[in-house]
């Protein structure tokens, strides 16, 4: 081959270099996509992302959806049919069967009941015979309402106070984190508990309750770190350029901070999810009958002994939610971090 | 742990002792343990009543107003004598308005009791008198049919003046320096403890026929705790079972149940919802209540149906021995409280029209406890399902603000329940007399009031008319549903199979003098 | 140091004032009283008893007697338990939720840092991987949820462990990890960020180059430089074990605080609830303020004076 | 050869990255001498560091080593297990980053610090190396050392923390100091006072150097000898004056020629044209070649071997070759090499 | 190109900067200067690092309020500059920052870092007209117009700061702060990036303010030089005066210290030791010793030199 051959005394000339226009390396990326369209090529790309986006996309779905195609009301009672165990047609699944050990024996739970040949339930029902697969839908619902306002308050509250308590002047900042220093020695409890009187139990008094504390961390976290990126030379040159400050925050804080938000999203999500399940637990969560996932595992934990999946069933979709929505979360915050690739 | 001791039981109990002073205490679980260490001039063996410090159950005179009473010569558990003079003490320190005991009113009957406790005369001025160290006369106002009976109670244990002097506004918060006359004595006690031990008392006159040397407690919230605990044989008893554990439970051969002398109720506010003073709108609410479901399902067995306000096995006709709930009368009337939904729905629509009303928004104010819940959330769907235009929201509140709410008659709709101070029709009738200040839904019936008032004051002595004035009350109650009864409680335990002994008293606790280990 | 310590302490005392003037007067304003039996009672008995407690005077004579108190560390008596001094009820209970807490919080803080660490030299790994299954389990599952597996579990079926009830260190043992399992989890996902970074600086780099051999980098300098962020956590953690031990403690029927307060919530116990929640906010405050003082002494580069810490 | 310490013969890393594999170095070879510096240069990127960290053995965790031999001693430190290889690191050959003001750990005083190779090396009792590190932190001119041991870095200066790591790499009076552009984030009067610090240091305890810079102010105050890089090749290595005053090689040329000195006012610089090669697809010819004025043809088919100018001077460029046509080096360099005979001139006539 | 034919298009007078003031941990950054850059001309700010050089910068451009002092801008006083003249302000004035690789947004595609300044000052009539001026920009300074989607952590440090100064260029500015725009880079590329800012100066009119601590650059590319120390100018002059007449210790100093690339120079090289310990004497100020020359002196010392 050529590249073996010794030099020969031919290729002993100058090519002449045209030296003045050289290619500026690299091979030339020709698309044009804006950031956030790249963010979202990124996100497509990562497959346990979107795996974990599919299957939460679903979850949500069906909670929200569900239930017009799955017109069992989960409030509808049937005392009769009460605590029937998961069974999924004749399908003799282990665990979905219908079948219940009381007492060291197994027994089906269904033909006790006498629950009509073709009927049954694939969560099975609660203790007042409640289809218990309509009221997890309805739970997920609930559990998935709260998420989303814990995240909005994350982000719209969180987020701007840190941003301006970490651009404000001093004394501004100063009162600000007082402000934050008061409500976070409050314990949350006390506030529901203050509200609940004032308000009633209910989703609105559970959410100004998470409304009141849930934020704090957010606007703890973004403060410092604003305080870090803030002295970063690109937002000073923005500030060279005539930005205003809103724009600087719009345009390079919150791009730069979309990993800390992320994160810290990431654990206000289990956390006001639990402390819904938390006052349901003490009593004093969602009124009845009305569920969420807390609900169901607070009552489903009482006869745990006994009716284990009135339990597990909720705990496991909980998880699911809290897997999906971290993986989710994770790719994300690669998504939004060019540097990833 | 204590399994293997023959000597030792555990049980489980519901919530802390809240206090061990006898004048202050107001729960079912202080009086508990107060019964196990204290024991006043009779006391419950089981169903029965016997003498304790007195030595046999006294007559009264023939008006009933005077009884006189023969004491034993039993010890505190310190060796004290326990003397008529701390009877006096107790008594007067009950009904003193200094003391803001809570429960004095009971002493109401008693002579100068009311004025006394309405600050109008002198504490010395209660019809209590030693006639001696050991003998003791009481007074009474008018007479009063349940007398022996209150005997029984905490409210009227005798005091160790000494004692409750030296430790002033301290006594009953720690077992420490306090002394018992009953069969035990608590041990290393103090106030918000959720475990404690009772303690054989050497001193207690009877103290031979007490079998354990120690009871020990332990507050268990959770009911997997509770029965992780008994399994593994931590407890040797597990009380307070409720619900689906209940239910689960109500075929092993260690279950039992005790009704209890309580009854839980739904109260409907007349007064903030008019409509509601029409009767066949409470009437048909009351039909849509299957309380057979109610008690098997919700409430795991651990329910009796209540078909009158008066709790089942309580009282029994002076003549025949029949209960007061199984007369022909009673039998009769439960046609109110059966499951009926398409009368009831007639009973609804047409009341409905006489009050002009399409439809009826009612907030159902019901405690947050696991039971409530479900009950609200049971009685909501059935309520809702039969009686059209009928909706109804739950607000679950703690105990006491669900209490507070009902006495300041900011509901719509209320569970409640009351638990027998003494084992008489007329401690539940009462409830539902106009004035009554625990008749929160202001139900009022004149004909009802009068054969009321005849049970207690003209008839108190005159044991069949008094009988036939409550029998009329409680049918005219069931009649008119003025309060809806729901059903019995009781008290659903684990025990076992070598623990004996255990019976409910009339007055609600267990006598664990008489409870033993095989 | 010591002046900037003066300083914040100041503060922590202006904020409990604000948080104890605003607990007073919002349990001022809730309806309900101490008494069970109120119907019954006559009103020479209610007078009695609102002069006991103090509710015949004008409210701004009661703040100020509350206030007063609290300075000299009276909380008030409680409601249920007849004539008990709140602080002496806390003083009862504290032993066993602070041992809980401690347990907790070192349980979780080490499992956590160790977890992430180890996630973090393994990035990408399938250790990496389990570590973040665990630690997003540690997420989602609510602590009463995991007190009642661990419960069954480990105490009931395999009986490893005491099931319920406070009587030595082993009954310490379900409790604490359930309410470990939140902070471990947390700790450990930060943990892997932080050290992630930690090892890709310059002076890890140099440890290597000194000689250190891969575990020595990362017990003398990458754990310690990893820490400081973390430190933050710390408070919302604390938070998080005492709303959490208020569930273990009554799952597991412990005698702590925490499930004495659901004991008062639960019996409108509200000179217990004001005197509980002030005493938790104590705690708050001081918390945070020791992670300040704390973040200075791990942190030598934070010179506390400046406002720029987070 | 025999006063060879270190002998890098054929090295070869690869980087596997995402895009590709980097062929970062391509067979490197020298050698490092008993109590010499030798000074690194080439461009950013050309492997300088790549080079050094492979000698003891630190490079990230995508790197892999797929050729050659660095012989340490007797020892291929290719060859060492980890365990080995940290008794050597900090040891015998120890080493300087860039920035001191990342260098070190925030979190440790100065003291442990510098003392704590002697302690991961059992070479001392606690004491006894904090006693040694106070010596060092004196020999490396702190200020106070006595009272600052107990200090944290960021209570240091820029010039006083790069000191602080120098004394660390000098603790245990190792035979090899790698500065990886010890003084590139200094300023140019404490950059001249460490460069004179390293001196001193080499005079004292004789340790070989390799010093990496881009500044060739630098290089010619303080190297024996230079290797120049570029893509992943040394292609000219010689004396320093070799290599300042009689360049062979269009890239060092180029490199010369960029610097501004004192005295071209006036004129513009001579930047070197275009960008760094792809080391992902390394031109199978002289990776200079696309930007050099005097390639050949023979440039893109064939890598050109050295060509021995002296002794010491050797260069890669097919401009040595008999056979390639006779090219004027631009005229500073010719300059340069009018001084340099001037300069040889001068010394004979001594 | 005498300076007195030229109008000054900055004057800086008594500027001070101080920062943590009346704190413990205070810092006079700056400390009472004042000076003027002529229009078109680029003055060299030389001086230790942590000597106030950045500081300097930064206020001249307003990115910080004053301790005292003033400065203007085409006879401006900037500090009063509010709204529509503050925004004019932020057209004509910009900065080339030090490190490259701080200076760019992570997350932002060169476009639209390079379209920033467009974007505020609204310079473009459409998004065609964007990406032309991005793309004419980009190749200004030498980088490929294709380059225009890529993210900063793709280029090269020479390649970063290029676009750095392209971002400063977009908004046609009259006068640019360059803030050690070539310390962080390889001295290949350095030269690079100098030739493109004489290009760029020669064929726009533009002024610098040129900030390093590189005497050697500094004294290619400056027409006069100021030397800054422990944040005071300690001397001031036209280049080759400040290189061949240098006054004052430190510059002499600073001077002596810049390694020179020639081995045969440095073997004899010694760098002139200067004592940091007593820097400033009573009655010292900036005087002009020399037309042009500024030394910070006492009066007999200024007169020795008159
Ligand atoms: N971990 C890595 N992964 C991929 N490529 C790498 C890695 N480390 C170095 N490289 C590549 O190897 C080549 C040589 O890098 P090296 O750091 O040795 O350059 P250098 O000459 O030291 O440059 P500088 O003067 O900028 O320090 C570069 O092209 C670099 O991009
Ligand atoms: N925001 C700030 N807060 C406190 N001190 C500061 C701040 N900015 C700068 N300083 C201090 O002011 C002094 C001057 O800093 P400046 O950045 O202007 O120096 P410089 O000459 O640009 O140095 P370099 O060459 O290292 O960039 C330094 O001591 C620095 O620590
Ligand atoms: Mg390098
Ligand atoms: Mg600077």
């Amino acid at each position: 081959m050529a590249q073996n051959l010794p030099p020969q005394e031919s290729e002993f000339q100058f090519v002449s270099n045209d030296l003045s226009n050289l290619p500026i390396s690299g091979e030339v990326v020709g698309d044009s996509r804006t950031y956030f369209q790249d963010v979202k090529r990124r996100l497509f790309h990562n497959k346990i992302a979107m795996v974990s986006g599919i299957i939460l996309l679903l979850i949500v779905l069906i909670a929200f959806l569900g239930p017009a195609f799955v017109p069992t009301d989960p409030n509808a009672q049937n005392v009769l049919f009460a605590n029937l165990p998961p069974k999924i047609g004749n399908l003799n699944i282990p665990g979905f069967n219908g079948m219940q050990t009381v007492a060291g024996h197994t027994v089906d739970a269904y033909k006790q009941a006498h629950v009509p040949h073709g009927t049954y339930y694939v969560f099975g029902t609660d203790y007042l015979g409640r289809d218990l697969f309509a009221r997890v839908l309805y739970g997920t619902r609930l559990s998935i309402i709260v998420a989303v306002v814990a995240t909005l308050l994350d982000l719209f509250i969180g987020v701007p106070y840190g941003i301006v308590s970490g651009l404000a002047s001093e004394r501004v900042d100063t009162f600000m984190q007082r402000i934050i220093e008061i409500i976070s020695s409050v314990p949350d409890l006390i506030v529901v508990i203050l509200l609940l009187i004032v308000l009633k139990p209910g989703l609105t008094s559970i959410t100004i309750a998470i409304a009141f504390t849930g934020w704090i961390t957010m606007a703890r976290l973004i403060r410092a770190q604003v305080f870090k990126l803030k002295e970063n030379e690109y937002v000073l040159a923005s500030q060279t350029l005539g930005e205003s400050k809103t724009k600087i925050a719009w345009k390079h804080l919150i791009p730069n901070l979309s990993s800390t938000i992320i994160i810290q999203t990431m654990f206000s999500i289990p956390s006001a999810i639990f402390f819904e399940a938390f006052l349901s637990f003490i009593g004093i969560g969602i009124p009845a009958p009305n569920a969420s996932l807390g609900t169901l595992m607070s009552d489903g934990q009482k006869a745990f002994h006994f009716l284990p999946y009135q339990m597990w069933i909720p705990a496991l979709i909980l998880s699911l939610i809290m897997i999906t929505t971290n993986l989710v979360g994770d790719g994300l915050r690669d998504a939004f971090d060019p540097q990833s690739d | 742990a204590d399994g293997g001791d023959k000597k030792t039981l555990s049980v489980s109990a519901k919530a802390p002792i809240n206090t061990m002073d006898s004048s202050l205490n107001t729960d079912a679980y202080g009086a508990q343990s107060l019964n196990n260490t204290m024991e006043g001039i009779y006391r419950f063996t089981g169903k029965n009543l016997e003498p304790a410090v007195a030595k046999s159950i006294a007559k009264p005179t023939n008006d009933g107003k005077r009884y006189t009473i023969d004491l034993k010569k039993t010890k505190w558990s310190n060796g004290d004598p326990v003397t008529a003079n701390d009877f006096v003490y107790a008594w007067r320190r009950i009904v003193d308005p200094k003391t803001a005991s809570q429960y004095s009113y009971i002493y109401s009957g008693i002579k100068n009791a009311d004025a006394i406790t309405a600050g109008k005369k002198k504490p010395d001025q209660l019809g209590i008198k030693a006639l001696g160290p050991y003998k003791l006369q009481i007074d009474l106002d008018h007479p009063i049919p349940f007398f022996d009976t209150l005997m029984a109670s905490s409210q009227f244990y005798p005091l160790n003046q000494k004692v409750v002097e030296k430790l002033g506004d301290q006594y009953g918060l720690a077992s420490k320096g306090m002394v018992f006359n009953g069969p035990y004595k608590l041990q290393n006690w103090k106030v918000g403890d959720t475990e404690w031990t009772d303690v054989k008392n050497d001193n207690y006159w009877n103290a031979k026929n007490v079998k354990l040397n120690k009871v020990k407690y332990y507050t268990i919230a959770d009911p997997n705790t509770g029965l992780n605990l008994y399994d593994t044989n931590v407890l040797d008893r597990y009380q307070d079972l409720n619900g689906d554990t209940a239910r689960q439970l109500s075929n092993s051969k260690e279950f039992s149940t005790d009704p209890s002398n309580s009854t839980y109720y739904l109260e409907l506010n007349q007064k903030k919802i008019p409509a509601l003073k029409n009767a066949k709108l409470r009437q048909a609410m009351s039909l849509t209540i299957n309380r057979n479901d109610l008690s098997n399902v919700i409430l795991g067995k651990t329910g009796i149906p209540a078909h009158s306000l008066v709790p089942s096995k309580m009282s029994k006709d002076p003549q025949t021995g029949q209960d007061f709930t199984k007369t022909d009368q009673a039998m009769a009337d439960r046609k109110y409280t059966a499951y009926n939904p398409t009368l009831a729905k007639k009973l609804w629509q047409e009341g409905m029209k006489e009050t002009g009303q399409k439809e009826l928004n009612l907030t159902f104010t019901a405690d947050n406890t696991d039971t409530t819940k479900k009950l609200a959330e049971y009685l909501q769907n059935n309520m809702e399902k039969d009686l059209p235009g009928l909706k109804m929201t739950i607000s679950s509140v703690p105990f006491k603000t669900r209490l507070q709410r009902e006495a300041s008659g900011d509901f719509d709709m209320a569970t409640s329940a009351w638990n027998a101070d003494y084992p008489d029709p007329t401690n539940f009738l009462d409830l539902a007399t106009t004035g009554n200040p625990q008749n929160n839904g202001k139900w009022s019936n004149k004909a009802f009031d009068e054969q009321e008032k005849a049970a207690t004051s003209t008839n108190a002595n005159n044991p069949t008319a008094r009988w036939q004035n409550m029998q009329t009350a409680q049918h005219i109650l069931t009649q008119e549903q003025g309060i809806i009864p729901m059903y019995q409680n009781t008290t659903a335990s684990l025990t076992k199979p070598d623990v004996r002994g255990f019976n409910i008293t009339p007055n609600g606790q267990y006598d664990m003098a008489a409870v033993y280990k095989k | 140091m010591t002046k900037y310590i003066l300083k914040r302490i100041f503060y922590l005392f202006l904020t409990l004032l604000i948080i104890a003037s605003i607990t007073f007067f919002m349990m001022k304003g809730l309806p309900g009283t101490p008494y069970t039996n109120q119907a019954k009672m006559s009103p020479a008995q209610l007078a009695m008893m609102n002069h006991k407690y103090g509710f015949d005077k004008p409210l701004y004579v009661q703040y100020f007697i509350y206030m007063g108190n609290l300075l000299h560390g009276d909380l008030g008596t409680s409601f249920q338990f007849n004539n008990q001094p709140v602080t002496q009820l806390i003083g009862d209970h504290i032993g066993p939720s602070m041992q809980l807490g401690l347990q907790a919080m070192i349980v979780g803080t080490v499992l956590g840092i160790i977890l992430g660490s180890i996630a973090a030299i393994r990035k990408n790994s399938w250790v990496d991987a389990t570590a973040t299954i665990v630690s997003i389990l540690g997420l989602s599952i609510p602590s009463f949820v995991l007190a009642i597996l661990l419960q069954y579990y480990l105490g009931y079926k395999w009986q490893l462990f005491p099931v319920a009830l406070w009587h030595g260190f082993s009954y310490s043992i379900l409790p604490t990890l359930a309410l470990a399992a939140f902070p471990l989890a947390s700790i450990a996902r930060y943990m892997r960020t932080e050290m992630v970074d930690v090892l890709h600086s310059d002076y890890i780099e140099l440890a290597k180059a000194k000689g250190d051999t891969s575990r020595q980098v990362i017990i003398k300098h990458a754990i310690r430089n990893s820490l400081i962020p973390i430190i933050t956590v710390i408070g919302p953690m604390a938070v998080s074990i005492m709303t959490g031990s208020m569930v273990v403690e009554s799952i597991f029927s412990i005698p702590g605080i925490g499930n004495q307060f659901v004991q008062s919530i639960l019996t409108n116990d509200y000179p217990t609830i004001m005197g509980l929640t002030i005493f938790y906010s104590v705690l708050m405050v001081s918390i945070i303020l020791i992670v300040d003082i704390l973040y200075g002494i791990i942190d030598p580069r934070i010179r506390l004076g400046k406002g720029g810490k987070a | 050869m025999t006063d060879n310490i270190l002998q890098v013969k054929n090295l070869q890393v690869d980087f596997s990255t995402l895009n590709g594999t980097v062929h970062a170095i391509r067979d490197v070879s020298f050698d490092l001498k008993k109590g010499e510096t030798l000074a690194l240069v080439g461009e950013s990127g050309s492997g300088k560091s790549v080079t050094v960290r492979s000698v003891i053995q630190l490079y990230a965790k995508n790197a892999k080593v797929t050729g050659g031999s660095v012989q340490f001693h007797d020892q291929d430190l290719l060859h060492l297990s980890p365990k080995e290889m940290d008794k050597i690191r900090g040891k015998d050959i120890s080493m300087i980053f860039q920035d001191p003001m990342t260098s070190l750990d925030p979190t440790m005083t100065i003291g442990k610090q510098v003392a704590e190779p002697l302690i991961t090396h059992g070479d001392a009792s606690k004491e006894e190396a904090m006693k040694r590190a106070l010596e060092v932190l004196e020999m490396v001119g702190i200020p106070n050392a006595k009272e600052r041991i107990k200090d944290y870095p960021h209570q240091f200066s820029g010039g006083q923390r790069q000191r602080i790591v120098i004394a660390m790499a000098i603790i245990d009076n190792p035979e090899i100091l790698i500065a990886d552009e010890p003084t590139t984030a200094l300023d140019v009067t404490v950059q001249a006072q460490i460069i004179s610090l390293l001196k001193d240091l080499q005079k004292k305890i004789g340790t070989s150097i390799i010093f990496i810079t881009h500044d060739l102010g630098v290089v010619a105050g303080i190297a024996d000898r230079v290797a120049v890089m570029y893509a992943g090749k040394i292609i000219e290595y010689g004396l320093t004056d070799e290599i300042y005053y009689d360049p062979k090689h269009p890239y060092t040329w180029g490199l010369l020629d960029s610097m501004p000195t004192l005295d071209i006012q006036g004129q513009r610089l001579k930047a070197i044209p275009g960008t760094p090669a792809n080391l992902i697809n390394p031109p199978k010819g002289d990776a200079f070649a696309p930007r050099d004025p005097y390639a050949l043809k023979i440039d893109e088919r064939l890598q050109p071997p050295f060509f021995k100018v002296t002794d010491t001077h050797y260069a890669a460029t097919w401009l040595l070759d008999p056979r390639a046509p006779k090219v004027t080096p631009p005229e500073s360099i010719q300059k340069r090499f009018a001084k340099y005979k001037e300069l040889r001139g001068e010394e004979q006539h001594d | 190109m005498t300076n007195s034919e030229q109008k000054p298009i900055v004057k800086v007078r008594h500027l001070k900067q101080y920062f943590n003031e009346g704190k413990k941990d205070e810092v006079k950054a700056v400390d009472d200067i004042s000076f003027d850059i002529y229009e078109g001309e680029t003055l060299g700010l030389v001086g230790e690092s942590g000597s106030g050089k950045t500081t300097t910068g930064r206020s001249i451009i307003r990115l910080y309020n004053p301790t005292s002092g003033d400065v203007y801008f085409h006879d401006e006083n900037i500090a009063k500059l509010k709204n529509k003249h503050l925004k004019d302000f932020r057209k004509q004035m910009q900065m080339i920052f030090q490190d490259p690789y701080a200076s760019l947004d992570p997350r932002m595609k060169v476009k639209d870092i390079i379209a920033e300044g467009i974007d505020i000052h609204h310079l473009a009539q459409n998004s065609e007209d964007r990406d032309r001026q991005v793309a004419d920009l980009l190749k200004k300074v030498n980088l490929n117009p294709e380059f225009a989607n890529r993210y900063p952590h793709e280029f090269s440090g020479g390649q970063r700061q290029r676009i750095g100064i392209a971002r400063a260029l977009a908004v046609q500015p009259d006068f640019i702060i360059a803030d050690e725009p070539i310390s962080a880079l390889d001295v290949s590329i350095q030269a690079q990036v100098v030739n493109l800012l004489q290009d760029i100066q020669e064929e726009q009119g533009l002024t610098y303010l040129f900030i390093a601590h590189d005497l050697s650059m500094v004294k290619y590319i400056s027409d006069r030089i100021a030397v800054l120390y422990k944040g005071k100018i300690v001397e001031m002059a036209e280049t080759e005066e400040v290189y061949n007449h240098p006054l004052h210790p430190y510059t002499q100093s600073l001077l002596s210290a810049v390694p020179v690339p020639d081995p045969e120079l440095e073997r004899n090289h010694h760098v002139k030791e200067f004592d940091h310990s007593h820097p400033f004497k009573e009655g010292e100020e900036l005087r002009e010793v020399k037309p042009g020359h500024f030394l910070y002196c006492d009066e007999a010392t200024a007169k020795k030199y008159q």
